[in-house]
C-alpha cells in the first residue's frame, strides 16, 4: 500500500502491574511489526484521562481509536464524538455498558468473570480435605472491574457447594505489601483458614511471606489460588508454595493490530473475540515457567 | 466639667493570665470631648485594659457601662457597633490588602450590588489626606514602612463615625511631625465630642493633648488625675511608682566626654550603596563610640542599616572590618563577625513570638556558634534570667512564650537576644519604640555603658533627642543619601534640621 | 500535681487515643495482646503492628521535622518507590535455573546497594530542599512535581516490572529479629535517637522552630534559614529511603508503581494526629511516631474485625474525627466548663 | 522595565503565568500538526471544565488560608449519588441537582464547624472528609453505574457550536460560569474580601472587627457547594456515578491554584490564576497525548519536568522583578532625580 501510514491511537489504563505493563510492551512491538503509527497515551488509572487523550486523538484525526477502559461505564458521549468523526473504536481487557452497540465495533480481551469461575471451579474439582472448607478472600482495589467481577465468578461457582465459605474478605489493592499486611491480619484473627482466594498474583506472593512467617506452610496448609499467571506466581508454584493461577492473557497486541487493519479495511468482526487463556496448576509450573513472556 | 456623664465607664475590672493577674480592680472613666492619656510602665496592663474593653479578651469580673448601659463586649465586630473604634499597639492590619481596603473592610461603599472601588480608593485617599499622607492607596498595606502602617491604622479608625476612639501607642514610630498632624485631628474630632482614650510613653504627647490622665501600676488602678494638676516628675513617679531624680532625664554635661577618635575605625563602609535603595555612603563606626543615623522618616536610615548587616546585598563598594575587607552577605556572616542588628519591626522581624523568652534570647548567640556548640539549657536558663533581671523584663517566668509579653518587655528581650552574642558592633533600629519612660532612660544607659566596654553602636531612632542624646557623631541622611556628618556633642535638633533643610535648597 | 501534670503534657491525648484504639482491638479479638514465642521471635498481633507501622513511623520523623519549618513533602511516597527500585535493581532480580537447580546472583554487593538508594534517597530529598530553599518555591507544588515525576523514575529504573529480589541477607532488614524483636523497630529507634540526640543537644531544634514561625526573624538571627531547610527536606528524602528499603525488604521486591502509595497522606496525618500544627513551629517526634502507631492499629483493627472492605474508609474517617475530637482542647473547655464561648475568639 | 510601571505590580504574577500558558501552547502548536486549532483550545475546557469548578472553591479555601482535600471525594460522592438516584430511584435531574450541591454544602458546613469551632487543623479534618466521603461511595455500590437518564443524556451530549467545526460542552460554560460569579464573588463582595483579609492576618481580621467564625465556615461550605458543582460536571461528563472517580483531583485542584500564583500561606491568589492554572495542566496533558511516544513512566517523568520547568521558570522571572521591587512598588528609582520622587509625607516639614 502507498498510502500513508495506518494510526492508531491508544489509551492504555496505566502502569499499575506487572500485567498491565506486559500488555503494553505486547501493544506496542505488535504496533512496530505491523507498521502502525502508534499513539499511546496513559491514563494514571484515571477515566477523565482516558476521555480526554480519546478527545485528542479526535482532534488529531486518528484512522482507529482503541483503549482499555478503566471502568466500563461512563463512555457514552466521548464516543459518539468519535463516530461522529467517522472513527472507529476498538475495546481492549473488558468490554462496556452502553445501549448503543454500535459506538464501538468490537471488545478484545479476557472475561474477569470467567476467571472467577475458573478459580471456584478448580477449587470444587481438586479440593481433597474434609468437612468445611474456610475460604479468605483478598480483593483487590475496591470497586475496581477486576476486583468486582472476578469476585462474582467465585462466589457464583463455590456457591455450588455448601461446604465452602468465605469467612473472611479484605482488599489489598492489588500489591504485595497489602496482600502480607491483610494476611498477617487474617491469620491472627481466623485459626482455621484452608483456602486463600486472592484476586491477583501480586497480593497472593505477599500473603505467602505472611503465611510462611506465621509458622504455616503455604500451598499446604493452605491452598492458595490466584489469577493472572505473571512470572512470580510460576516461581512460587514451582517452590510448590502456590496451587494454581488462573491466567489471565495480556499478550494480546499481534491480536489487536490485526483487528485494527480489518476495522480500517471496514470488514465485519463479531462484538467480542476471546484471547487464549489457560489455567496452571502447580504441576505444570515448571513445564510453563520458561515459555513465560512476562 | 467633671460632673458630665461620662460616656464610658468601668469598673473593678479583674483579668488575669495563666500566671499573671494583669488587671485587678481597674476602673477607668472616659468623657466625651476629652482626651484621656492611659499611662503605665510597660506591662503595666494598658494595652489589656483595651482588649478587655473591646471584646479581644474576656473579663474575670467587673463591669462596663457604656452611655449608661452596661455591657459584656464578646467581639471586636459587636464594640464597633456599639460606636468604639480602636487602633491597637503593634500594627493589626491585613498586609496583603491595599491601603484602602484597610482602612474600608468591613465597611465597604457598595454601588449596584458591589463594592464600589473608585469611591473607596478616593475615600481614602480623603481620608489619608487628612493626616497629610499622601501614596498610592491600590497597593497593600505591606509595600509601606510600619510608620505608613501605623497611620492607616489611625485612618481606619478615624474613618468610623465613633463616639469613642481608642489608640494603643498610636504614635510609637511616628515622627513629630506626624504626631503633631494625629494631635491636629484629634483636637477637631474632641471639639465633635468624642471620647479619646490615648496610650503613649512619650510624656511630652500626653501633655501636649490629654486632659486627664489615668494612671496604671503593675496591674493596679494608681489613679485620675487632671493633666494640669499633675507635674510630669509626679506623673513619673506615680508610674514607676518611686521617686525618681529628675535631674536624669536631662541630657547630661559630660555624656559626650570627648573619646578620642584614635586609630581604625571598627567597621568602615566605602561607597557602600544598592540601586534603588542607597546611595553610596561612606560610614566609619568607632569602637567605644555611638553613631547616631539621623533623617527623617524614608531617609533610607533602616536601608543602611540592612546593608551595614548583610540583609541586603550592595552592589557597590566596601566594607572593611579592623581594616580588612570583609563581604557582609548574609546576617549569619555579619553576626559571626560580631555584629549584631535589632530590627525596627518587632512583630514580624524580631520576635518569634510562640518561642520562649529564654528560647528568643539565646537565639543569637547560639546562631553565632553554630548548630553543635549547643549551650546547655540549664546555662541558656541562667543567662536569660541574668538578662532578665539586668534588663527589668516583667515576665514571671523565663519560659513564657514572648508573644505574651508586652510591648516594651519583648523588646527588652530583643536587646537581650543581641547582648548575649557579646557584639563587637550593635546596630539599634528604633530600639526604644514603645518603651516606657523609665525603660527607656535604662535602654539609654545601657547603650552608654556598653559603649565604654568598647562596643561601637549605630543608634537610629525617630526621636532626634534621643539620637542626640547619646550620638558622639550623628550622620544625617536624607532622600537615601547621605548628606553630612555632624558632632554629637556640639549639635542639637536645630542643627540637624538645618542640615537637612539646607541640602534641599 | 503530678496528675495534673501529665494531663497537660503535649502527648497525653495521643496516648489516651492509641490506648483506646489497642483496646477496641482487644474487644473484638481477645488474642490481640498474646505474644509468643516462635522461632526465637516474639509473634502477635502487637508486634505486627509495631513490625507494620515501622516505615510510617520513619517517614512521619522526617516529615515533622519537614513540617516544623512550615513546609510539606508530599513525595516522600515516591521516594519510597524510588529507593526500593534501586536497591532492588542493585542487589538483584535474576532466579537461574542451571541443571534443575536454582541459585540466585546478586549482582553488587548489598552495602553498596543500600548506600546507593539511601544516597538516591538524599538527592530526592535535597531535590526538594533546592526548590523551596533555593528556588522559592511553594513546597507543596515543589515536592508535587517529585511526587508525580518520582514514581515515573521509580518505573523507568525497573522499567515497570515487580522486582522480585532474590538475596536472603537483604531479607534481614524487614523480615528479620533482633532479640526477640522485628529488626525494623532497631531502625526506628535508632532514626529517632539520632534526632532526639539532634533536636534536644544541639540548637537543631531550635533554629527549625525559629526558621518555621518567623523566617525572617530567624535570619535577622543569624541563622541560615535556607540551608536549614535544604537539609530538613534532605533528610526527610533518607527516612523515606530508609523506609523504602524496609518496605522493600519486607515483601522481597520493589514494585515502582504501588510502594508507598498514599504514604504522604498517612505520614502528615501521622504527624498531626501527634501534636504537630501543620503552621509549623513546635513539634514532636515522640507524638509523631505515636501518630503513626494510632493509623496502623486503626488499620489493623479494620483488618482483624472483619470490616467489609466497602466501609474501610468509612470506619477510618469516623475514627480520624473521633481522634481529632479527643484531642479538641476548644471542645473538651466546652464540655468541662459551663460558659460555651462559641463567639469569636482567638 | 518602563512597561512594567504601567501595570499594577499586583498583576505581574498573572501576566507572567499566562504569558508562560501562551509560550507553552505555542511550544503544542509548533510541535504538532493539529495542535493550533480552536477546538484543542475548547477540549481544555471541556476537558477541564469540573476541575476549574473544583479549582475555585478550593482557591477560596487555600486564600483563606486553609486547605481541602476532601474536593474529589465529594465530587465522587456526587456522581454516586445523582447516578444512584436516578438509575436505581427513578428521580428527576432537577431534583438530584439542587440535593446533591445541598449534599456539598453541608459536607463543607461540617468541615467548616469543626475547623472553626472545635480548633481542629483543616488538613485532617478534610482529610476525614475525604476518606468519609470516599468511603459513602462504596456503601451506596461498589461497582460504578450507568446512567441511561434521557436528561443527563442530553445535558451530556449538549455541544454549543461556536463556528463550525469548533464547540464546547456545558460544562465549559458552567465553568466559565462559575469563574465570572467566583470572580465577582472575590473582589466586588465582602464576603471576598474577608476571605482575603482571614488570609492576610487572622489576628487582625478579628480586631478589625470582621466576622471571621462565619466567613471561615462559609469558605469552607463554598468549596464544598464547588465540589458538588464539579461532580455533577463530572456525572455528566462521564455519565456515571463511580467511587474511583476523581481520585487524587485535590492535589490538582491545588497545583491548578497554586500555579496560577495563590499563596498557600493564604491571603494572596485569585480566581483567574486558578483558571491559567487549570489551562496549564490541561495543555501539559494535551502534550503529552498529542505526543504520543511516551512510556507510561516517562509519561509521569514528562508531567514532572513540564510542571517543574514551569514553576522554575515562574519563579525566576519573579524574582527578578523582585530584585527591581523598589521601583515596581514605589515611584522612587534608581535613576530619576531623587529630588523629584521625593514623599510627600514629610513635604511640608520646614515651610
Ligand atoms: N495573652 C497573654 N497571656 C499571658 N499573659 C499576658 C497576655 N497578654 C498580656 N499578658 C501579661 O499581662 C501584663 C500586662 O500586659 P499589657 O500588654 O497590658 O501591658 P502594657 O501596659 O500594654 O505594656 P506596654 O507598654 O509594654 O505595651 C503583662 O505582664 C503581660 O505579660
Ligand atoms: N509620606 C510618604 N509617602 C510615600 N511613601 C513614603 C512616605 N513615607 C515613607 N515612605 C516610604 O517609606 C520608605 C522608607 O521607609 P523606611 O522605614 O525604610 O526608611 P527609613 O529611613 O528607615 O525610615 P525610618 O525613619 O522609618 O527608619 C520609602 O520606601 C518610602 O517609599
Ligand atoms: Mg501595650
Ligand atoms: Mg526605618
Amino acid at each position: 500500500a502507498a498510502d500513508k501510514k495506518l494510526t492508531f491511537g491508544f489509551a492504555q489504563v496505566g502502569a499499575e502491574s506487572e500485567w498491565r505493563t506486559a500488555n503494553t510492551a505486547s501493544i506496542k512491538s505488535a504496533a512496530k511489526e505491523a507498521g502502525i503509527d502508534l499513539k499511546f497515551s496513559d491514563a494514571q488509572q484515571k477515566q477523565e484521562n482516558q476521555i480526554k487523550a480519546i478527545r485528542s486523538f479526535i482532534a488529531q484525526k486518528v484512522d482507529v481509536i482503541g483503549f482499555a477502559p478503566v471502568v466500563t461505564t461512563g463512555w457514552d458521549t466521548v464516543l459518539k464524538e468519535a463516530k461522529a468523526a467517522k472513527i472507529p473504536v476498538v475495546l481492549t481487557d473488558r468490554s462496556i455498558e452502553t445501549k448503543d452497540d454500535s459506538l464501538y465495533v468490537t471488545t478484545i480481551g479476557s472475561d474477569f468473570t470467567e476467571e472467577g469461575r475458573k478459580a471456584g471451579h478448580w477449587l470444587l474439582d481438586n479440593y481433597k480435605g474434609q468437612g468445611d472448607v474456610n475460604i479468605v478472600e483478598l480483593q483487590g482495589t475496591v470497586g475496581s472491574a477486576p476486583a468486582i467481577e472476578r469476585q462474582k465468578g467465585f462466589l457464583e461457582v463455590i456457591k455450588a457447594d455448601p461446604r465452602f465459605k468465605v469467612i473472611r474478605s479484605q482488599t489489598g489493592d492489588f500489591t504485595r505489601a497489602k496482600g502480607k499486611e491483610v494476611m498477617e491480619a487474617f491469620l491472627k484473627a481466623e485459626p482455621n483458614i484452608n483456602v486463600l482466594f486472592s484476586h491477583n498474583d501480586d497480593m497472593a506472593i505477599g500473603a505467602i511471606q505472611a503465611i510462611e512467617a506465621a509458622g504455616k506452610k503455604p500451598g499446604k496448609d493452605i491452598i492458595i489460588v490466584s489469577v493472572d499467571g505473571v512470572k512470580g506466581a510460576f516461581e512460587a508454584m514451582m517452590a510448590g508454595k502456590m496451587n494454581v493461577t488462573v491466567e489471565c492473557n495480556p499478550l494480546l497486541g499481534a491480536q489487536l493490530m490485526d483487528i485494527v487493519k480489518q476495522v480500517k479495511a471496514g470488514k465485519p468482526l463479531p462484538k467480542r473475540i476471546n484471547t487464549k487463556e489457560g489455567i496452571f496448576p502447580m504441576e505444570s509450573a515448571a513445564k510453563e515457567f520458561p515459555s513465560r513472556k512476562y | 466639667m467633671t460632673e458630665q456623664q461620662a460616656i464610658l465607664q468601668m469598673q473593678g475590672i479583674h483579668k488575669r493570665f495563666p500566671g499573671v493577674v494583669a488587671l485587678k480592680n481597674v476602673g477607668l472613666r472616659l468623657f466625651p470631648g476629652e482626651v484621656h492619656a492611659l499611662m503605665g510602665q510597660n506591662g503595666a496592663g494598658k494595652s489589656t485594659l483595651i482588649k478587655v474593653l473591646t471584646g479581644v479578651e474576656s473579663i474575670d469580673s467587673g463591669d462596663i457601662i457604656l452611655s449608661g448601659k452596661p455591657i459584656r463586649p464578646h467581639s471586636v465586630f459587636e464594640v464597633q457597633e456599639l460606636g468604639i473604634s480602636t487602633v491597637y499597639q503593634e500594627v493589626n492590619l491585613c498586609p496583603n490588602l491595599s491601603v484602602a481596603e484597610n482602612i474600608f473592610i468591613g465597611r465597604f461603599p457598595f454601588r449596584f450590588g458591589r463594592i464600589d472601588w473608585k469611591t473607596m480608593q478616593s475615600k481614602a485617599r480623603t481620608g489619608l489626606a487628612a493626616l497629610n499622607i499622601d501614596i498610592d492607596v491600590s497597593l497593600p498595606l505591606s509595600s509601606y514602612p510600619v510608620a505608613i502602617q501605623q497611620m492607616v491604622a489611625i485612618a481606619r479608625a478615624l474613618s468610623t463615625e465613633a463616639q469613642v476612639l481608642i489608640l494603643d501607642e498610636p504614635t510609637s514610630s511616628l515622627d513629630e511631625d506626624e504626631v503633631e498632624r494625629l494631635f491636629d485631628v484629634l483636637r477637631r474630632l474632641k471639639a465633635k465630642g468624642i471620647a479619646i482614650l490615648f496610650v503613649t510613653h512619650f510624656l511630652d504627647q500626653t501633655y501636649a493633648i490629654s486632659d486627664r490622665i489615668t494612671v496604671l501600676r503593675n496591674g493596679e488602678f494608681e489613679g485620675e488625675y487632671l493633666a494640669k494638676d499633675l507635674s510630669r516628675m509626679q506623673l513619673i513617679n506615680k508610674m514607676v511608682g518611686r521617686e525618681v531624680d529628675e535631674s536624669s532625664f536631662a541630657r547630661q554635661a559630660g555624656d559626650h566626654a570627648d573619646k578620642a577618635q584614635t586609630g581604625e575605625p571598627f567597621l568602615a563602609a566605602n561607597h557602600l550603596g544598592r540601586a534603588g535603595m542607597l546611595r553610596p555612603i561612606d560610614l566609619s563606626v568607632y569602637s567605644g563610640q555611638v553613631l547616631g543615623l539621623g533623617g527623617l522618616l524614608g531617609s533610607g536610615r533602616t536601608e543602611t542599616a540592612h546593608l551595614l548587616f548583610g540583609i541586603d546585598h550592595p552592589d557597590s563598594g566596601s566594607t572593611k572590618i579592623n581594616g580588612i575587607p570583609v563581604k557582609l552577605n548574609s546576617p549569619r556572616k555579619a553576626v559571626r563577625l560580631g555584629l549584631a542588628f535589632c530590627p525596627e519591626d518587632r512583630k514580624t522581624e524580631g520576635i518569634i513570638a510562640e518561642l520562649s523568652i529564654r528560647e528568643n534570647i539565646i537565639l543569637a548567640l547560639q546562631a553565632r556558634r553554630g548548630i553543635f556548640h549547643f549551650i546547655p539549657v540549664s546555662k541558656q536558663r541562667q543567662i536569660a534570667e541574668e538578662y532578665i533581671r539586668q534588663l527589668g523584663i516583667k515576665t514571671s517566668d523565663a519560659e513564657k512564650p514572648i508573644g505574651q509579653l508586652s510591648g516594651g518587655n519583648q523588646q527588652k528581650v530583643l536587646l537581650a537576644r543581641w547582648l548575649a552574642t557579646e557584639p563587637k558592633m550593635l546596630i539599634l533600629d528604633e530600639p526604644t519604640r514603645g518603651i516606657d519612660v523609665a525603660a527607656k532612660l535604662e535602654i539609654m544607659e545601657l547603650v552608654k555603658t556598653q559603649c565604654c566596654k568598647g562596643l561601637a553602636i549605630v543608634f537610629i531612632s525617630s526621636e532626634m533627642s534621643e539620637v542626640l542624646r547619646v550620638s558622639d557623631r550623628i550622620a544625617v541622611l536624607r532622600d537615601r543619601e547621605k548628606i553630612g556628618e555632624l558632632d554629637g556633642a556640639s549639635s542639637d535638633e536645630q542643627s540637624v534640621f538645618c542640615m537637612i533643610a539646607g541640602s534641599e535648597a | 500535681m503530678r496528675l495534673k501534670n501529665c494531663f497537660h503534657h503535649h502527648l497525653f491525648w495521643p496516648c489516651i487515643t492509641l490506648v483506646l484504639l489497642c483496646l477496641t482491638n482487644f474487644f473484638f479479638n481477645h488474642g490481640f495482646f498474646d505474644i509468643e514465642v516462635r522461632n526465637g521471635a516474639l509473634y502477635g498481633s502487637v508486634i505486627d503492628v509495631l513490625n507494620r507501622a515501622a516505615p510510617l513511623m520513619l517517614v512521619s520523623l522526617g516529615m515533622t521535622l519537614v513540617i516544623a519549618t512550615r513546609g510539606i513533602d508530599v513525595s516522600v511516597g515516591a521516594t519510597v518507590a524510588i529507593a526500593g527500585a534501586v536497591v532492588a535493581v542493585m542487589i538483584g532480580g535474576t532466579l537461574v535455573i542451571k541443571d534443575g537447580v536454582q541459585s540466585y546472583v546478586a549482582n553488587f554487593p548489598m552495602p553498596l546497594a543500600i548506600i546507593a538508594a539511601l544516597g538516591v534517597a538524599l538527592l530526592c530529598g535535597l531535590w526538594n530542599g533546592a526548590l523551596v530553599a533555593g528556588a522559592g518555591m511553594q513546597p507543596i507544588i515543589a515536592t508535587l512535581i517529585l511526587m508525580v515525576a518520582g514514581r515515573g523514575v521509580a518505573q523507568l529504573i525497573t522499567e515497570g516490572q515487580i522486582v522480585t529480589i532474590y538475596y536472603e541477607p537483604f531479607f534481614f532488614i524487614g523480615n528479620g529479629f533482633l532479640f526477640g524483636l522485628p529488626f525494623a523497630l532497631y531502625i526506628v529507634l535508632a532514626v529517632l535517637l539520632i534526632l532526639l540526640y539532634l533536636t534536644q543537644r544541639t540548637s537543631l531544634g531550635l533554629f527549625i522552630q525559629a526558621v518555621g514561625l518567623n523566617p525572617t526573624a530567624a535570619r535577622f538571627s543569624g541563622i541560615s534559614a535556607r540551608a536549614l531547610v535544604l537539609w530538613v527536606y534532605g533528610f526527610c528524602g533518607v527516612t523515606a529511603g530508609v523506609a523504602g528499603l524496609v518496605i522493600t525488604s519486607n515483601v522481597k521486591s520493589a514494585d515502582g508503581n504501588n510502594a508507598g502509595l498514599a504514604m504522604e497522606l498517612d505520614a502528615i496525618l501521622a504527624v498531626a494526629l501527634g501534636g504537630t500544627s501543620l503552621d509549623g513551629g513546635r513539634f514532636s517526634l515522640i507524638g509523631s511516631l505515636i501518630g503513626a502507631l494510632i493509623i496502623q492499629t486503626l488499620t489493623y483493627a479494620i483488618y482483624s474485625l472483619g470490616v467489609p472492605p466497602e466501609i474501610n474508609l468509612v470506619v477510618k474517617a469516623l475514627v480520624v474525627f473521633t481522634v481529632c475530637l479527643i484531642q479538641s482542647e476548644r471542645l473538651r473547655s466546652m464540655l468541662f466548663t459551663p460558659a460555651i464561648h462559641l463567639e469569636e475568639k482567638s | 522595565m518602563s512597561l512594567m510601571r504601567y501595570v499594577n505590580p499586583r498583576s505581574i504574577p498573572l501576566i507572567v503565568t499566562t504569558t508562560l500558558f501562551v509560550a507553552l501552547f505555542g511550544f503544542g502548536a509548533v510541535s504538532y500538526d493539529a495542535f493550533l486549532s480552536p477546538q484543542v483550545f475548547m477540549n481544555l475546557l471541556i476537558d477541564n471544565g469540573f476541575l476549574l469548578v473544583v479549582a475555585i472553591g478550593m482557591t477560596f479555601v487555600i486564600v483563606a488560608g486553609g486547605i481541602d482535600l476532601s474536593v474529589g471525594s465529594i465530587v465522587a460522592l456526587t456522581t454516586m449519588v445523582s447516578a444512584s438516584l436516578v438509575q436505581h430511584h427513578h428521580w428527576s435531574i432537577w431534583a438530584i441537582i439542587p440535593l446533591v450541591l445541598l449534599m456539598g454544602c453541608a459536607f463543607g458546613l461540617l468541615h467548616g464547624v469543626l475547623i472553626q469551632v472545635f480548633r481542629m487543623q483543616p488538613f485532617i479534618v478534610t482529610l476525614g472528609g475525604m476518606f468519609l466521603a470516599r468511603g459513602l461511595c462504596y456503601v451506596i455500590s461498589i461497582d460504578s453505574i450507568s446512567i441511561t437518564d434521557p436528561a443527563y443524556t442530553a445535558l451530556s451530549e449538549y455541544r454549543l457550536m461556536l463556528g463550525s467545526e469548533t464547540f464546547i460542552s456545558l460544562s465549559g460554560i458552567v465553568a466559565l460560569g462559575t469563574l465570572l460569579v467566583a470572580i465577582y464573588l472575590a473582589h466586588y463582595t465582602r464576603f471576598g474580601r474577608t476571605v482575603y483579609a482571614i488570609g492576610g492576618n487572622e489576628r487582625s481580621a478579628l480586631l478589625m472587627g470582621l466576622p471571621v467564625a462565619r466567613t471561615k465556615i462559609l469558605v469552607y461550605t463554598l468549596s464544598g457547594f464547588c465540589s458538588a458543582l464539579g461532580g455533577i460536571l463530572v456525572t455528566l461528563y462521564m455519565l456515571s456515578g463511580y467511587g474511583l472517580h476523581a481520585l487524587g483531583m485535590e492535589l490538582d485542584a491545588i497545583a491548578a491554584a497554586v500555579i496560577g500564583g495563590t499563596l498557600l500561606t493564604g491571603g494572596v491568589g485569585n480566581v483567574v490564576g486558578t483558571l491559567i492554572g487549570v489551562l496549564i495542566l490541561g495543555v501539559i496533558q494535551s502534550l503529552i497525548a498529542f505526543n504520543g511516544n511516551l512510556s507510561s513512566w516517562w509519561t509521569r517523568i514528562a508531567i514532572g519536568l513540564l510542571l517543574f520547568l514551569f514553576c522554575l521558570l515562574q519563579r525566576i522571572i519573579e524574582r527578578s522583578r523582585l530584585g527591581h521591587k523598589e521601583t515596581a512598588v514605589s515611584p522612587r528609582g534608581s535613576s530619576p532625580a531623587p529630588e523629584k520622587s521625593k514623599p510627600h509625607l514629610w513635604a511640608s516639614m520646614h515651610s
